[in-house]
């Protein structure tokens, strides 16, 4: 039985009188890169904030490695290993690069009050200084998030989100509005990470190129259901999936 | 950024230090030369409340001057230092600190508005400066009395509730008296006065407390109508005041309406805001000056202020309606220090004020002190007002209210 | 308390509370109005009215200038005023890029200024009024008795709200401010001035206050100080969503009736304390205020 | 990932430019500033006279309500508007605890200020579901009906005659005098002082400024927001308290008057002069500014408009503050 670290079962949500999300299951394999992709308006994003726990199913379960999740407060999703990126970046724009990471690293700053009031720990602050130089913010450090271009501000927000130390990742579009170069990194660390520190990864993503390159597994949403899963190849070739994007083309046209 | 840091610190230091230039060190009492005494005055010179201080100051300060061109006071001429209290606690509290401690007077003529007033009280009898207030109730400070604490020369609050109560009762034949006053401590304490007084001759009283900054008066006239009284005292600020007589005209209220002092500063402006002569068909105005406001007995004080301060004179407003009473109390600091002999201390002038009496010319009544009470002027004069005439009502309306130690 | 009376006490509640309401709602719109576009609590608003009542007072008694001169110039006067205060003075604040609150602790400097000012000429001290627009005259409704000066500040309250809610549905300026309002950058790229709207309407927001002056400073009476019944105003707006123009004027009215309510059926010293129990009580229920558009969830 | 990588994912390869660069939060320049604050703060009473020494005890007082307000406004970016209100629960509670008690200072002191701040938290968990200009009114109308209640509640408060603090004892000790208070005073400033730069420099610091930045990414980065908010706004009420407290032990007196709106804005308006989110401006913005109206007694009639004039004159020129100004002005000098 394949071991999976996040499945979400039946997953409706409503807006009103539209839904969204219409009984989704999805289930992530421990270890992989599980990519979620559709034409926009499909639900991805919806869906993606449920599981995160920003939005609330109207119906359905979401389960964390076995544990169901569904009513957790969002802010618990941190500790239990789920860190997130933001599709329009959400940085402290005023707080200075070291100081968006350490906020990444507050789950694990300690709990009581004491903890709350004293210096951080220094294997915390070690960990921060390691994942700034990892991804080379090192020299930007005291600088303000705001001021930091575009492509480094999406680095700072993965450095971030890895702050947590995360068993699951969860990344919305990490490569939308980035350049092709900066794109085959992005592909270079997210497959790095999987593979060598094996977090899991689920990402929401319009780069199809990105997409089909690092993915192990693909599922593909329209109008808020499933109509396709596999691997990259398998999807590519679903005539349903060419369908939906060839229909979004022909509006976006 | 130290560098700037370093240097604003040490302005500060400086100024600090700048703020603290030594006293003068040597004379026995503060503030006292062979040729000179200091008297600190503070009152609002400023914002919402310097109505009831700009001119009252002005007023004890031209009859200072006058004072010292006449010779001084036992060859001494009066040194005033003036300060601004924003008719505010905290800054009440500050000036009289800064006159006290750092201008070294000899002794503090000042302050008019009670509450913040009251907040100097501990400080004052402390420091065993004599205190005689200007146009201040401050009752609070008043009452219980202490050794360096005078004041009331307009008005006793207390005797301003209980006056009126007399004088509906006796007067108006009141037996149910409708009484609306403020939420603050000139209320209160009006309102205390009011309700002993009213016990003891056997009044009915029906109480509205209003807040001054109310917009609409008519809940609490409504209420008074429909409690059917006789005679209706309002003992509220001149703005409140105003729109109760008004609103009291619309609603075809016709009983009696008594205004106690606190509203007459300008009962010519007071009938245009009314905006109908109709209104005062049946109104009464209570007063504590000796006069009308120019006339005859008090008319030197309104040719002095002209003269003293002919560009505040050509002001619209000007004199403030509280002008004269800045005159009261400046001649009981002169008398006290007359009296206090060539060589006052403090306590010498304390003593000579706990037992002063004198007639002002000012005020309705005399000025006066005694073992108990610290309340300078304690008479009222009555005035039926018709929108144009002022008339004098003959007898005398006194509050039964009486300080229990 | 008789039956007969609390018929009484309501009807008159409710009457007075109504009228009274309605000087806040004309408030309550001026306020509403800046905030709409500028998202700015103007804290000077009520130094607004008060200074446009000094102005039409001067006029009307100290110029002796007649009625139908005095009203259109003490509005001119004060859409002027506030409108250059706007470019001169918030538009410099505005680009200085500070935080959002900046705007407000510069409209509260605003607000010392007049005051001091006003002050200064030496009218401040003794309340004050002028020769209402209309004679009033009192009139029963049921047992509730009002003034025909009364029923004009109703009239022009519905009449204002009325003008603005078709100006901003239907002119081509109203549109404009509603864009700002929504989304001040998009509003620019597609052509609208920034600067000559936040001007018109600090202008019409001047403007409100002028109308409101003249209407009721007979009533309220003028003091420097009058600015304070602002706060009833900001009241008003907040019970009614502070982005709604029909919200300002109900919340307007019901700040009216609850005072005159509280007053004559609980204390008349709580009725200071009834607006605040109101605003209170409406943003717990209902955080966005009565009218005010639902509070949107953040998209992520 | 390798550095090359990271080199790929950024755009500009060269360093930042130095306006980036925020303030780091140990520099020497704070360390320097910190103890020349100390310095002058135990200097004073040994050369200024009693007067001085109120007006420093007055603003001592200021500081500590500014540092309050920083950490929900400055810290969070919650705009709370009732401080007064806490304010004037500390003051009458210590006032109250030692008329009727004769409660220690320090005691008074502490149950002043976990009064207030218990009030805040209950206050701050119905309040903080509401955002913006909303939060701000609810605020500002619980301070209101809080300054109605000091007014009217007679039997505890005094009512409109106000309320005789009996003076501050500890053992035998009694205080009499501002100079008598001024240690107390000061020490508790530089307490309350420390406290809020321990706080700053905190996870709980950072959780605060996190959810003022972004509740979102603070929310998906394990922080309980409304927990965090109303902690916030607890701690702010808490500092009100200790700052009421603090004046209950040089002041005689206190009157519902002086505990308004009027108060609140005040201090808003110091936190917002000096520089919003920043300690140092808090600070610096309730000294200067207090000062600044004490000097403005002197000038009666034009005080208004002089106030006013600063006020319009910092926003449009000093937007940051008066601390950035100052900081950009002496930077540029300089730098030549």
């Amino acid at each position: 039985m394949a071991d999976y670290l996040l499945q979400v079962e039946d997953l409706t949500v409503k807006f009103g009188g539209l839904t969204a999300v219409n009984r989704f299951n999805i289930a992530v394999q421990r270890g992989t890169i599980h990519a979620l992709i559709g034409p926009n308006g499909a639900g991805k994003s919806t869906t993606f904030n449920c599981i995160s726990r920003f939005y609330q199913p109207t119906t359905g379960r979401i389960l964390l490695d076995g544990v169901d999740v569904t009513n957790m407060p969002a802010s618990r999703m941190a500790g239990l290993g789920v860190a997130r990126t933001f599709q329009n970046l959400e940085l402290f724009g005023e707080l200075t690069v070291f100081e968006n990471v350490m906020i990444g690293a507050h789950v694990h700053a300690g709990k009581t009050w004491g903890d709350a009031l004293s210096a951080c720990p220094a294997s915390v602050v070690d960990h921060v200084e390691r994942l700034l130089e990892r991804t080379g913010l090192s020299a930007y450090r005291n600088a303000c998030a705001r001021n930091l271009d575009f492509g480094h501000q999406k680095l700072l927000e993965l450095a971030r989100a890895l702050a947590i130390r995360p068993r699951l990742l969860l990344l919305d579009e990490p490569a939308a509005g980035l350049r092709n170069r900066e794109i085959a990194a992005l592909d270079a660390l997210l497959t790095d990470l999987c593979n060598r520190e094996g977090i899991t990864i689920l990402l929401v993503e319009h780069v199809m190129q990105l997409v089909m390159a690092i993915s192990h597994k693909v599922t593909v949403l329209n109008f808020g259901t499933k109509i396709a899963e596999g691997t990259p190849e398998e999807v590519r070739n679903d005539s349903s999936v060419i369908e939906a994007y060839l229909g979004q083309e022909m509006i976006n046209a | 950024m130290k560098c700037t840091a370093t240097r604003i610190f040490w302005g500060a230091a400086l100024l600090a230090a700048g703020l603290a230039h030594a006293s003068s060190a040597g004379a026995q009492e503060p503030g006292l030369t062979e040729k000179t005494i200091k008297i600190g005055m503070f009152s609002p010179l400023s914002g919402a409340n310097m109505a009831y201080g700009l001119d009252v100051v002005n007023a004890a300060k031209m009859y200072y001057n006058k004072i010292n061109k006449d010779g001084g006071v036992h060859g001494r001429q009066i040194e005033l230092v003036i300060e601004d209290d924003r008719c505010n606690a905290n800054d009440l509290v500050s000036a009289v600190k800064k006159l006290v401690e750092q201008d070294q007077v000899f002794m503090l003529n000042g302050g008019s508005c009670s509450a913040a007033a009251v907040a100097a009280k501990d400080y004052v009898v402390r420091s065993k400066i004599p205190w005689v207030m200007l146009n201040a109730s401050a009752d609070g400070a008043l009452y219980p009395p202490t050794d360096y604490i005078f004041g009331a020369f307009s008005i006793s609050q207390y005797a301003v509730g209980g006056s009126v109560v007399d004088f509906g009762k006796q007067h108006l034949k009141a037996k149910k008296i409708g009484y609306i006053n403020h939420d603050d401590a000139y209320g209160a304490w009006n309102l205390e006065a009011a309700q002993e007084t009213a016990k003891q001759l056997g009044v009915e009283l029906a109480v509205e407390s209003i807040n001054a900054n109310i917009t609409d008066v008519t809940a609490p006239l409504i209420k008074l109508r429909a409690a059917n009284p006789d005679t209706i005292a309002i003992t509220t600020y001149a703005k409140p005041a105003a729109l109760i007589i008004k609103k009291a005209y619309e609603l075809g209220i016709t009983k009696p309406i008594v205004l106690t002092v606190t509203g007459t500063a300008n009962l010519s402006q007071l009938v245009e805001n009314v905006g109908s002569k109709d209104a005062l068909k049946n109104f009464y105005v209570q007063d504590v000056l000796a006069d009308v406001p120019g006339g005859p007995k008090i008319k030197w004080v309104y040719d002095m202020y002209k003269e003293s301060y002919p560009d505040l004179a050509a002001k619209p407003d000007h004199p403030q309606a509280y002008m004269p009473y800045g005159i009261a109390p400046a001649m009981s600091v002169v008398k006290a220090l007359t009296d206090a002999g060539p060589n006052p201390t403090r306590e010498k002038v304390a003593e000579v004020l706990r037992n002063q009496k004198f007639d002002s010319g000012v005020m309705a009544g005399p000025i006066e002190f005694g073992p108990n009470d610290r309340a300078a002027q304690e008479s009222t004069i009555y005035l039926k007002f018709d929108g144009s005439q002022q008339t004098l009502i003959p007898g005398s309306f006194k509050s039964l209210w009486k300080y229990k130690g | 308390m008789t039956l007969e009376v609390a018929f009484l006490f309501l009807q008159q509640g409710v009457a007075s509370g109504l009228i009274i309401g309605s000087v806040y709602a004309l408030l309550a719109l001026a306020i509403v109005v800046i905030f709409k576009t500028s998202e700015v609590p103007n804290f000077s608003q009520g130094e607004m009215v008060m200074a446009a009542a000094y102005i039409a007072l001067y006029l009307l008694v100290f110029r002796s200038l007649p009625l139908w001169i005095v009203m259109p110039a003490t509005i001119l006067l004060a859409f002027a005023g506030a409108a250059l205060f706007r470019r001169l003075i918030l538009n410099q604040v505005a680009r200085a890029n500070g935080s959002p609150v900046n705007l407000v602790i510069a409209t509260l400097g605003l607000s010392y200024v007049l005051r001091g000012f006003v002050r200064q000429t030496g009218f401040g001290d003794t309340p004050r009024s002028f020769p209402p627009v209309i004679e009033p005259e009192s009139i029963l409704i049921g047992q509730a008795s009002v003034t025909t000066l009364d029923l004009v500040i109703l009239a022009t309250a519905i009449i204002v709200m009325a003008a603005f809610f078709w100006m901003f549905k239907y002119t081509k300026i109203g549109r404009a401010m509603r864009a700002v309002g929504m989304n001040p950058k998009a509003a620019q790229l597609v052509g609208v001035d920034l600067t000559r709207i936040h001007m018109i309407v600090w202008g019409l927001s001047g403007a409100i206050s002028a109308v409101a002056a003249l209407l009721i400073s007979p009533k309220v009476l003028m003091t420097a100080d009058m600015g304070s019944i602002v706060t009833l105003g900001f009241a008003a707006a907040i019970v009614g969503g502070f982005t709604s123009l029909p919200g300002a004027v109900v919340g307007g009215f019901l700040i009216g009736i609850i005072e005159n309510l509280v007053g004559l059926f609980v204390a008349s010293r709580a009725i200071v304390l009834a607006p605040f129990l109101a605003i209170m009580l409406v943003l717990v229920i209902r955080p966005q205020g009565l009218f005010g558009g639902r509070v949107e969830i953040k998209k992520v | 990932m390798s550095d090359k990588a990271a080199a790929m994912l950024s755009r500009s390869e060269a360093s930042p430019p130095a306006r980036w660069t925020a303030r780091s939060n140990v520099s020497p320049a704070r360390i320097g500033l910190l103890a020349l604050t100390t310095a002058v703060l135990i200097f004073l009473p040994f050369v200024v006279t009693g007067y001085v020494l109120y007006i420093a005890n007055l603003l001592l007082v200021f500081v500590v309500l500014c540092l309050g307000l920083h950490l929900v406004i400055g810290e969070t970016g919650q705009f709370a508007l009732a401080h007064a209100a806490f304010y004037g629960i500390g003051i009458y509670t210590s006032g109250l605890a030692g008329n009727a008690f004769g409660w220690p200072f320090p005691m008074s002191m502490l149950l002043a200020g976990l009064i207030a701040g218990a009030v805040g938290v209950v206050i701050g968990a119905v309040a903080l579901c509401m955002r913006d200009i909303y939060l701000a009114l609810a605020t500002f109308a619980f301070g209101e009906a809080l300054q109605w209640v000091f007014l009217n509640w007679d039997k505890v408060t005094g009512g409109p005659n106000g309320l005789r603090i009996s003076p501050a004892r500890l053992g035998t000790l009694e205080i009499l005098s501002d100079k008598q208070a001024y240690p107390v005073v000061a020490i508790t400033t530089l307490l309350m002082l420390l406290l809020t730069i321990l706080i700053s420099r905190s996870r709980l610091g950072r959780s605060f400024r996190a959810v003022r930045e972004s509740e979102v990414a603070a929310m998906a980065m394990g922080i309980p927001v409304r927990r965090a908010k109303v902690t916030a706004f607890g701690l702010s009420a808490f500092y009100a308290g200790v700052a009421g407290s603090m004046f209950a032990t040089f002041s005689t007196y206190i009157h519902p008057d002086s505990l308004g709106f009027q108060t609140t804005i005040l201090v808003l308006t110091m936190v917002v002069v000096g520089g919003l989110g920043s300690i140092a401006g808090a600070v610096g913005g309730a000294v200067v500014f207090g000062l600044i109206s004490e000097f403005l007694r002197q000038t009666p009639s034009y005080q208004e408009i002089i106030y006013g004039l600063i006020l319009i004159v910092f926003m449009m020129y000093a937007p940051r503050g008066l601390f950035a100004f100052i900081h950009d002005k002496a930077g540029r000098v300089f730098r030549g």
